[in-house]
């Protein structure tokens, strides 16, 4: 154990288990709450992998973004006034019986399989400038079409979510 | 065994997969479905960075991660979009109210 | 006159009544005197047939034949070529044949003209006599046996179509088409053996099968199936001319008009088996002409005993006629080849005169049948009742009529196979019967024509029937007296019906088949020969003469006996009928009913065919259009134990797969719930199950 | 030969009629009528002058020389896919004589079936319509000679019928519509997957001598042409090929319709529209039969030979089991459904016997048992549109009210159990000169002839119950049969009668294919020395 | 980027057709009062971007990447993508020319111009579905052509079933889409590259890591079945199809559909298969049994979706359903694995746009007057309306695969390719299938037909275009039934799929 794994673990755990209170939560407000530790989490595991500009990424868009677009979501769709915003769950029974058979066999394949693991040639400094050569390189196409997806998202948003003229 | 290796973080990303379809499954509320959704892109994207940084595939694994980001930004854009229509139309967003159409 | 003439002038004889009859049918609606020309047809054919009969019997002695190919077909390694060839022939049974339907059938059409005068459907039924007489022609000019089978059948619909004559009567419908059915059965049997012969010899024709017969070729190699054909072709015989078990359709055939009842039911058709017989006679072994002599005596048998107790005048006529038509088979089956003939002849003159009597007694009184309301008759008919007398004499074999003659030498001919061959029942039941007959047959004339009237009101309204009605029954009574076949009153051999027209033909089938009096022609020493050709053994012949006066005294005696026992019973009234029916009450009703044979027949083929259709419809409901495979029957049998049957097994394979269907569908549709997240757990399980089922390892 | 093609314009003459048809408004249904009257006429007189050019010795069968009106034209060919080879289907029509007899009967039917067409009044321009596809359809079946060609138009029938039956019919019309379209559909999708297991079975050469896989039916019937590797070649050890030949009789056992695949056919009957009962019957039924005779024999005559007892058995049954169930019947079209059943029995019965005799009284008993059914159908037609009822039990004397029409129906009774100077007698006779001629069949035969009893049984008291008796008061109303319905009958009765006399004049058309075919599929015609192509 | 240009040419129908999506929107912007331009920008984009798709080399690689294996694209241009691509396009030209005459469409003419946009975004996706060679770009052209569906599926706002629509929609298809990521991460993890070709190279030396593999195998499956809509990812499918405006129904269960089965097929060939012998035989890579999982996959999908669909009362749920069993048959020609396969799946995908654009075409004229989809506004409509009906009949005969019609001919070039594959049994019980499918469509016909018209049964004459429109779909389904020459010799011609041949 040295700090990478304690740190590992450390990021590891707060990502687990905020992630299970966004799941299990009856209260929508904390769930949302909870799912800003969970990226947060995430973020710390990019870091460990050597993945700066993602982590950043990942806080910036997730929880400068994403969460936010959630929150409004549930401020939206509920009455304010309501304080305690719960909500029921379903299908508990056979989610559980699914997801658990799932999780078994998704983690043993994870630990089993011989994943091909070669040592590192030579961690740059910075992954921002590989990954922008590579972003107008080889990926330029998907990058584009990253674009126009962009613009379907905005254009489709808009569409409807806005109020029709009555 | 505590040594951390690639396995940890795949562990990491399957039980975080599981978790979000386990959100997905069981809440009724629409919002919260939505987190499930997240949960679910964020684990993917675990597994891209891990196996491009231990199995040393270059920078794939984080382009394909950023990409994801981007895609969930925008998903969740129109799922909002879309959640609110919801609400307008049915003054609630419990997903399992919502069953006009079946059989 | 040549050959070709005659071939032609027999052609014309048989078509011309059915060109009577196609121009009747079509045109009878419109001009309704179109009878008279159906009329004057079956004179032209009856003066032709004459012509016909005299030429052949003088002037050919040999057998015509002319014939032309039908249909030709196939040239298959398994059947070669197939000709199915037409053609008539003719032999001295045929001329005499041809001359005899003819006559009766002319006679009729003029009885026909008063007796059915005023019928709503009057043109339409001498149309159909036309019709029945081209059938009935066909029959008798055929030199082939499908030819046979065909105006077989065709007889068959025109005795249906007249027997249901009066169709508005559910007796006279139903009697058509028992008879047309029940004679179908006996057809059956009759095609299958026509089946046989052809299988075997490749052809219809008499002659030719005789030929191969002759020549060693046995139907699939084997003396039994020798046997079958015979027996199989002879149960045509059996239907037509209402041979026991299959005789129960004629009397229910008396419900047509009675001049048809004197025509087909009595003269020729029913006697068209007789013939049939006849002309198959050579290719009966020994084990099938004992069958036919069994069938042709019991029915005998039987019927004298029905006729005995029956009350309706023309049943008791129904019945003699089966009875006789017994002895003639009966006497085929003997050997009495010849004999058999004669006793067809003179048996349709008799029994026409007796119908036709009867048709007047009956038009006379009215449409009365019961001969138990009449009586006394003899003063207001004195011609119905002289024809009819003398016709009764003959049919009881007293001497100087025609039955005398024929009816001897077939019991001679019984007796003769008795000693032969040990079986002595059918000389026993043959003279039982001739004492029977003579029994019955008195009675019938003493209730009908003397004594007091019974029905007063009747009686006073009746009156000797027209000239056109009663010409035709002073023809046939004086064709009942013995002058006509012979000169010798007691015994007719040496008459030139038997000596010089009609002939025993020669057995073709191997020895070993045969009786042994019915030798092969190699043994000569033992043969007789008759007009050059080899027709006996010496055995036998001995034996008919040494059987000729035995029987003859024996018959007089027992037909003396029975007129004797007819005149004490209604005549003189020595015995009470009434108190003896009494005393055998079981008896008596036994054969009231007809040995119960309608009722037996009703109860077993008849509802077990119905049936038999019935369940397989409700099977071909329930079961085939339900369920090929077991689940129809299992839902079958577990509804049934909660009697729902029927609601559940409705209607078959198809409805079942589709109710199958639609449960299948209706469960895969209970899978959309309408929950999204509902929809999402299936697709994890999904994952899951195919994850797991296509492991790799 | 004729100098124009007359086998399409057979086939497709109503169909350019049906076109013709849609452009006259719906108002006008007597020119409607007349149209579809003069298109079946014509096609009668079309069917006449192929009799008329028709050569007797010409066999036919396997060899594609000897058939005749030949129409050959390359209709799909495809080449350059190297995994099937190369495709051709051709448009390949052409008679013999086993279809001869029934294009003639299609035409005499269809003729028929539309004069008895002519009180109909509900949407009188669709029924016409589907009334020519159908007959475009039936008429296909006859003259193809290429499996594919044959398929569509067997299939080209279906629709036509649901709707004819489906719009047209009784009251429970829309189920018997619906079970015989999916019950002839499960049939036919059998025959759907032996003809693409026979095509990748059968190669043809071209004249360039590149080798081509074919839906030829004559190819296929050459054993030279038979692929090594195929599906269904001849070479094939496992038993695939008797499967297929399962699975395509089957596909034609149910529009036969042969026990146990016959229960379409009794609802499909008595819902139908009178004239469609009549096509179905007189026309549709021989389908199957024909279909075995033109494809499955010649195309599998080994196995052909190892079921023929089978193959009679089930004829046997039909016999038996249809009379039987006709008895029992209460309604007379019921019943005259069920005695097809029957009858049809004696066609499979012949077949199997495999003799030039049973085969031909096959062929020429279906073409019998089209005229006489036809004519049986349409008598339950008359004394429906009368009566509106056809309980067996609600009638009785008709025949004081009605005796002309008595009297045909007295022909068309006697002609069908089979009375001899009727056509129907020929044919049963040969069916069992044939089946009892060979070992295989006899017993088969033997117990087959109870049929003609039963067929006297049913019939009978169906006269009785039906016309005599004395005159239910309830139908003393009822009028004799009309000028139009003469024109159906006469015609009809002649023809039954006419070949009851003359039965040569249909046999020799069919006898030397029959001929030919009964040699070729028993085998001894061992090698066929030509291919035809 | 030396090749940057050559690239570029290879995906002008791509660029054309971005270029069209923003003109659409700066039109939508300019032309704010009245729109009734927009349409005819779409439909002129179409064209032009059919015409370069026609002008498309038949082979070629774009956007070439440095790999361990050299050079390789990660977007094939072939003539199997171009093939798929007309259909598109003739299918997006169709749904243009069919929202000119929708009601639902023409309430909201105000926002007709995002509806196109949207549109095009789901063209765009597809056309990158359909030549995409790398996993990446395969998931994020999905998403696009997901996305934009999404919200076509709710788009009108007219009634509760929309917004649901596009709810369920949305949820089903991101979890499957999520599913497939995870999947195209495990591929990635095992591999180390998305690209097919690597790993198609990879997977040929064989590893012990089968499970894993066999796990995102069924993962990404996941995500095409969900576009195939094969059981049992169908779930969505009627849901979203009753629910959707009926234009969106038609687009989805044709376009979506073919886009999802070129991908499955591109996938397997360039993925899984080894070689392909010289009669066009596939050789799969033995690592995962893909032949059996399609199997079983495509007859529950024909079972199911047949035997549902007799249950259903409303059209467009039936229609639903008929499209998850013609999703069945057209596995079937992948499961063949064989040129043959292909080539089956080729013609029947274009006889299956003529025939349910055409049904759905009938069933929006119906409901455009009706304005629900019940079977029983159908009752009596062939004495009404009888164009339309007989139109309608032909497109459901062809839709069951009955001949003459070209739905036969569909059938049939599958069933001849899984006879030569000896798959007898399947074959047997796809035809079965048939016969269960005929149940239902003929029940709308009777509807039609046997069903008495009554005072409520609507009189529907189609105005010219829509004749014009219902003939144009008609005529080819009869002619291709009886010559479909034509239609062979160019799928023919399609089936070169870039690949390790």
């Amino acid at each position: 154990m040295n700090y990478y794994d304690i740190l590992f673990y450390l990021f590891a755990i707060i990502t687990l288990v905020s992630a299970g209170f966004v799941v299990t939560t009856r209260n929508v407000i904390y769930s949302a709450f909870f799912l800003l530790f969970t990226f947060f989490g995430v973020a710390g595991i990019y870091v460990l992998l050597a993945a700066d500009f993602l982590a950043v990424v990942q806080i910036m868009v997730y929880v400068g973004g994403i969460l936010i677009l959630l929150l409004f979501g549930v401020m939206l769709t509920n009455k304010i006034t309501n304080v305690d915003i719960r909500t029921g769950t379903s299908n508990l029974l056979p989610a559980s019986i699914a997801i658990g058979l799932l999780m078994g066999a998704l983690v043993s394949a994870m630990i089993y399989t011989g994943w091909k693991v070669q040592p590192a040639s030579e961690i740059p400094d910075t992954s921002i400038k590989n990954l922008g050569a590579l972003l107008i390189t080889d990926y330029l196409l998907i990058f584009e079409l990253l674009g126009i997806l962009l613009l379907i998202a905005l254009i489709g948003a808009a569409s409807i979510a806005r109020r029709d003229k009555e | 065994m505590f040594q951390v290796t690639l396995q940890h973080f795949l562990v990491l990303s399957a039980i975080l997969f599981s978790l979000g379809v386990y959100g997905i499954v069981t809440r009724k509320n629409a919002v919260m479905v939505l987190m499930g959704i997240e949960l679910i892109l964020n684990s993917a994207n675990i597994n891209f960075v891990a196996f491009a940084k231990y199995g040393n595939f270059g920078f794939s694994g984080q382009i394909y991660a950023l990409f994801v980001i981007v895609l969930a930004a925008a998903e969740a854009a129109i799922a909002l979009a879309i959640v609110l229509n919801i609400y307008k139309t049915f003054t609630n967003v419990n997903i399992d109210e919502i069953d006009n159409l079946k059989e | 006159m040549s050959e070709s003439l005659l071939v032609n002038l027999s052609i014309a004889i048989l078509f011309l009544p059915l060109i009577g009859f196609a121009i009747v049918v079509i045109l009878g609606k419109r001009f309704p005197k179109l009878y008279l020309l159906e009329v004057g047809i079956l004179t032209i054919a009856f003066i032709l047939s004459l012509i016909v009969m005299f030429s052949k019997l003088s002037y050919f002695p040999k057998d015509i034949v002319s014939e032309f190919t039908w249909i030709t077909i196939g040239n298959a390694p398994l059947n070669g070529v197939i000709n199915i060839d037409l053609g008539i022939k003719i032999d001295n049974i045929t001329v005499l044949m041809l001359f005899v339907v003819n006559l009766i059938s002319m006679l009729v059409h003029y009885y026909s003209i008063e007796y059915m005068h005023g019928d709503k459907r009057y043109t339409r039924y001498f149309s159909y006599l036309g019709l029945f007489t081209f059938s009935m022609l066909g029959i008798v000019l055929t030199h082939n046996i499908l030819m046979m089978y065909i105006f077989w059948e065709l007889v068959g619909v025109s005795s249906y179509l007249l027997i249901g004559f009066w169709f508005e009567k559910k007796s006279a419908s139903d009697a058509g088409k028992k008879a047309f059915i029940v004679n179908r059965i006996g057809d059956i049997g009759m095609f299958i053996g026509i089946l046989i012969l052809f299988t075997n010899y490749h052809t219809f024709t008499f002659d030719t099968i005789f030929e191969q017969i002759k020549n060693g070729v046995i139907p699939f190699s084997s003396n039994a199936w020798l046997t079958a054909a015979g027996i199989l072709i002879f149960m045509g015989a059996v239907g037509k001319s209402a041979q026991f078990p299959l005789h129960v359709w004629l009397p229910d055939a008396m419900e047509g008009p009675t001049p048809v009842s004197a025509l087909i039911h009595a003269a020729t058709m029913v006697a068209a088996g007789v013939y049939l017989v006849t002309r198959i006679f050579v290719l009966l072994t020994a084990d099938a002409m004992l069958v036919i002599a069994v069938v042709g005596a019991f029915t005998s048998f039987i019927a004298a005993t029905i006729a005995i107790t029956q009350n309706d005048i023309k049943k008791v006529l129904a019945y003699s006629t089966v009875s006789q038509l017994g002895y003639m088979i009966m006497s085929l089956g003997v050997g009495a080849y010849a004999f058999a003939f004669f006793h067809l002849v003179t048996h349709a003159f008799f029994k026409a005169s007796l119908f036709l009597g009867s048709g007047s007694v009956i038009h006379a009184m009215h449409h009365e049948q019961d001969i138990r309301n009449m009586g006394g008759l003899k003063k207001k008919m004195p011609l119905t009742y002289a024809t009819f007398l003398i016709s009764t004499l003959a049919i009881s074999g007293v001497p100087f009529t025609s039955g005398f003659l024929s009816k001897d030498g077939i019991l001679a001919g019984t007796l003769a196979f008795g000693k032969l061959t040990g079986h002595w029942l059918i000389p026993i039941i043959a003279f039982t019967v001739a004492g029977m007959t003579a029994f019955y047959m008195f009675r019938l004339v003493l209730l009908t024509f003397h004594g007091e009237p019974r029905d007063h009101h009747k009686f006073d309204h009746a009156h000797e029937s027209p000239k056109l009605m009663v010409v035709p029954l002073i023809i046939l009574a004086t064709l009942s007296i013995f002058i006509w076949y012979t000169p010798n009153p007691i015994g007719a051999n040496q008459g030139w019906f038997l000596k010089s027209w009609v002939k025993t033909p020669q057995q073709v089938i191997p020895n070993e088949t045969r009786f042994s009096f019915m030798v092969g022609k190699e043994n000569h020493e033992v043969n007789v020969e008759e007009h050059g050709e080899i027709v006996n053994s010496l055995e036998y012949t001995e034996t008919m003469h040494w059987a000729h006066y035995k029987a003859m005294f024996a018959s007089l005696a027992l037909a003396g006996l029975g007129i004797l026992l007819a005149f004490m019973f209604y005549a003189w009234k020595k015995f009470d009928a009434d108190k003896l029916a009494e005393k055998i009450k079981g008896l008596y009703n036994f054969s009231l009913n007809k040995w119960y044979l309608d009722e037996l027949y009703d109860a077993t083929a008849v509802s077990g065919t119905l049936n038999t259709g019935k369940g397989l419809s409700l099977f071909d409901q329930k079961i085939v259009d339900g369920a090929v495979n077991g689940s129809a029957w299992l839902t079958r049998f577990t509804s049934k134990l909660s009697g729902l049957f029927d609601t559940y097994v409705v209607d078959g394979l198809v409805n079942f797969s589709a109710f199958f269907s639609g449960f299948v569908g209706l469960n895969f549709r209970k899978l959309q719930t309408g929950k999204v997240q509902t929809y999402i757990v299936y697709v994890v399980f999904a994952v899951i199950i195919l994850l797991f089922f296509f492991k790799p390892f | 030969m004729i100098g124009f093609p007359i086998l399409s314009l057979i086939t497709f003459l109503p169909i350019i009629g049906m076109i013709l048809l849609l452009f006259i408004p719906k108002e006008q249904s007597k020119s409607i009528k007349y149209l579809t009257l003069a298109i079946t006429a014509v096609q009668v007189v079309l069917a006449i002058i192929l009799l008329a050019n028709y050569n007797y010795n010409a066999a036919g069968v396997y060899e594609e020389k000897s058939f005749q009106f030949i129409e050959k034209f390359r209709w799909i060919y495809i080449t350059g896919i190297s995994w099937l080879g190369n495709v051709k289907v051709d448009y390949f029509l052409g008679i013999d004589g086993l279809s001869m007899p029934m294009v003639l009967l299609t035409a005499i039917v269809s003729f028929i079936a539309t004069i008895s067409s002519w009180n109909i009044e509900k949407s009188v321009k669709g029924y016409f319509a589907l009334f020519l596809l159908l007959d475009t359809g039936m008429m296909g079946v006859f003259v193809a000679l290429d499996f594919f060609l044959f398929y569509i138009f067997w299939e080209l029938m279906l629709l036509p019928m649901y709707f004819l039956i489906g719009i047209w019919g009784g009251p429970r019309k829309e189920y018997a519509a619906i079970k015989f379209f999916i019950y002839t559909l499960f049939g036919s999708i059998f025959i759907l997957l032996t003809m693409i297991g026979l095509y990748f079975s059968t190669t043809e050469v071209l004249a360039d001598g590149t080798r081509v896989l074919t839906f030829n039916l004559l190819a296929m019937m050459n054993p030279a042409n038979s692929t090594p590797d195929g599906i269904l070649s001849i070479a094939n050890p496992n038993n695939l090929r008797f499967i297929a030949y399962i699975a395509m009789f089957v596909g034609f056992a149910i529009k036969i319709p042969m026990f146990p695949f016959h229960t379409w056919l009794p609802d499909a009957h008595v819902e139908a529209p009178t004239p469609i009962s009549v096509i179905l019957a007189g026309v549709l039924l021989k389908m199957g039969t024909y279909g075995i005779l033109r494809i499955n024999y010649p195309i599998f005559p080994e196995i052909t030979r190892q079921l023929m007892w089978w193959i009679g058995l089930f004829g046997m049954i039909n016999i038996i089991y249809g009379a039987l169930v006709a008895l029992a019947q209460k309604d007379f079209k019921k019943l005259i459904a069920y005695s097809s059943v029957s009858h049809m029995g004696y066609v499979l019965l012949g077949m199997a016997s495999l003799t030039t005799a049973g085969v031909n009284g096959a062929i020429f008993q279906m073409f019998n048992h089209g005229t006489i059914t036809a004519m049986l159908f349409l008598i339950v037609g008359v004394v429906y549109d009368r009566a509106h009822t056809r309980g067996l039990y609600d009638f009785g004397g008709l025949a004081t009210q009605m005796p002309v029409y008595t009297g045909f129906v007295t022909v068309a009774f006697f002609a069908a159990i089979g009375l001899p100077s009727m056509s129907g007698f020929i044919s049963e006779a040969l069916v069992f000169v044939g089946s009892f001629g060979v070992e295989t069949t006899r017993v088969l035969a033997m117990i087959s002839t109870l049929g003609i009893l039963l067929g006297a049984g049913y019939m009978l008291w169906t006269l009785q119950r039906i016309f005599f008796g004395p005159l239910n008061e309830k139908w003393n109303t009822l009028l004799d049969v009309d000028k139009r319905e003469l024109a159906m009958f006469i015609p009809l009765s002649i023809i039954i009668i006419f070949l009851g006399v003359y039965p040569s004049a249909m046999l020799n058309i069919m006898n030397t294919s029959v001929n030919t075919l009964v040699n070729f599929v028993s085998g001894n015609i061992n090698s066929i020395t030509q291919n035809g192509f | 980027m030396a090749n940057l240009y050559q690239s570029l040419e290879l995906i002008r129908p791509e660029i054309v057709l971005s270029i069209a999506l923003i003109v659409l929107v700066i039109f939508d912007l300019i032309f704010h009062v009245d729109k009734k331009i927009i349409p005819y920008v779409a439909l002129v984009g179409l064209i032009a971007t059919g015409i370069f798709t026609l002008l498309n080399p038949q082979s070629g690689f774009a956007f070439q990447q440095t790999n361990l294996m050299g050079k390789i694209g990660i977007f094939a241009v072939d003539s199997f993508g171009n093939y798929f691509k007309i259909l598109i396009i003739i299918s997006s030209i169709l749904i243009v020319l069919y929202s000119f005459s929708s009601e639902e469409i023409n309430k909201i003419q105000e926002r007709i111009g995002e509806y196109y946009a949207l549109i095009f975004g789901m063209i765009l996706g597809m056309f990158f579905i359909v030549s995409a060679t790398d996993l990446i770009l395969v998931y994020l052209s999905l998403e696009l052509m997901s996305l934009s569906s999404y919200v076509l599926a709710g788009f009108t706002k007219l009634r509760d079933r929309n917004s649901e629509a596009s709810l369920k929609y949305l949820i089903y298809g991101a979890v499957s889409s999520g599913l497939m990521l995870y999947g195209i991460s495990l591929i990635y993890g095992l591999t180390g590259s998305t690209n097919f070709y690597i790993v198609n190279m990879i997977l040929q030396i064989p590893n012990a890591n089968q499970f894993t593999l066999a796990f995102a195998n069924v993962l990404i499956f996941a995500g095409i079945g969900y576009k195939i809509s094969s059981v049992p990812f169908h779930f969505w499918t009627p849901d979203v199809y009753e629910g959707a405006p009926i234009t969106i129904t038609t687009y989805l269960s044709v376009a979506s559909k073919a886009a999802g089965f070129a991908l499955l097929i591109r996938f397997i060939k360039t993925t899984f298969v080894s070689f392909s012998d010289s009669f066009g035989n596939w050789q799969v890579i033995s690592s995962f049994d893909w032949k059996t999982l399609l199997i079983i996959i495509s007859i529950l999908t024909m079972t199911l979706g047949n035997f549902t669909a007799l249950w259903q009362n409303n059209l467009k749920r039936l229609l639903a359903f008929s499209s998850i069993a013609h999703a069945g048959y057209l596995l079937l020609g992948v499961v063949v694995f064989s040129n043959g396969g292909v080539l089956a799946i080729l013609i029947y995908f274009f006889v299956y746009l003529l025939m349910n654009y055409g049904a759905f075409l009938i069933v929006m004229l119906i409901s455009n007057k009706s304005g629900s989809e019940n079977i029983d506004d159908y009752d009596g409509l062939g004495y009404t309306s009888p164009l339309l009906a007989v139109s309608f009949v032909i497109f459901l005969v062809s839709l069951a695969g009955l001949p003459p019609t070209a739905g036969f001919i569909g059938k049939l070039y599958i069933f001849i390719a899984l006879v030569d594959a000896k798959m007898i049994t399947v074959a047997i019980i796809a035809l079965l299938n048939t016969v269960v499918s005929l149940y239902y469509y003929v029940r709308i016909v009777k509807h039609m037909y046997l069903n008495k018209p009554t005072e409520n049964t609507l009189t529907v004459k189609p105005n010219l275009g829509n004749t014009i429109l219902t003939l144009v779909l008609v005529i080819p389904v009869l002619v291709f039934g009886i010559y479909f020459q034509p239609l062979v010799d160019w799928a023919k011609n399609s089936l070169n799929i870039l690949g390790l041949m």
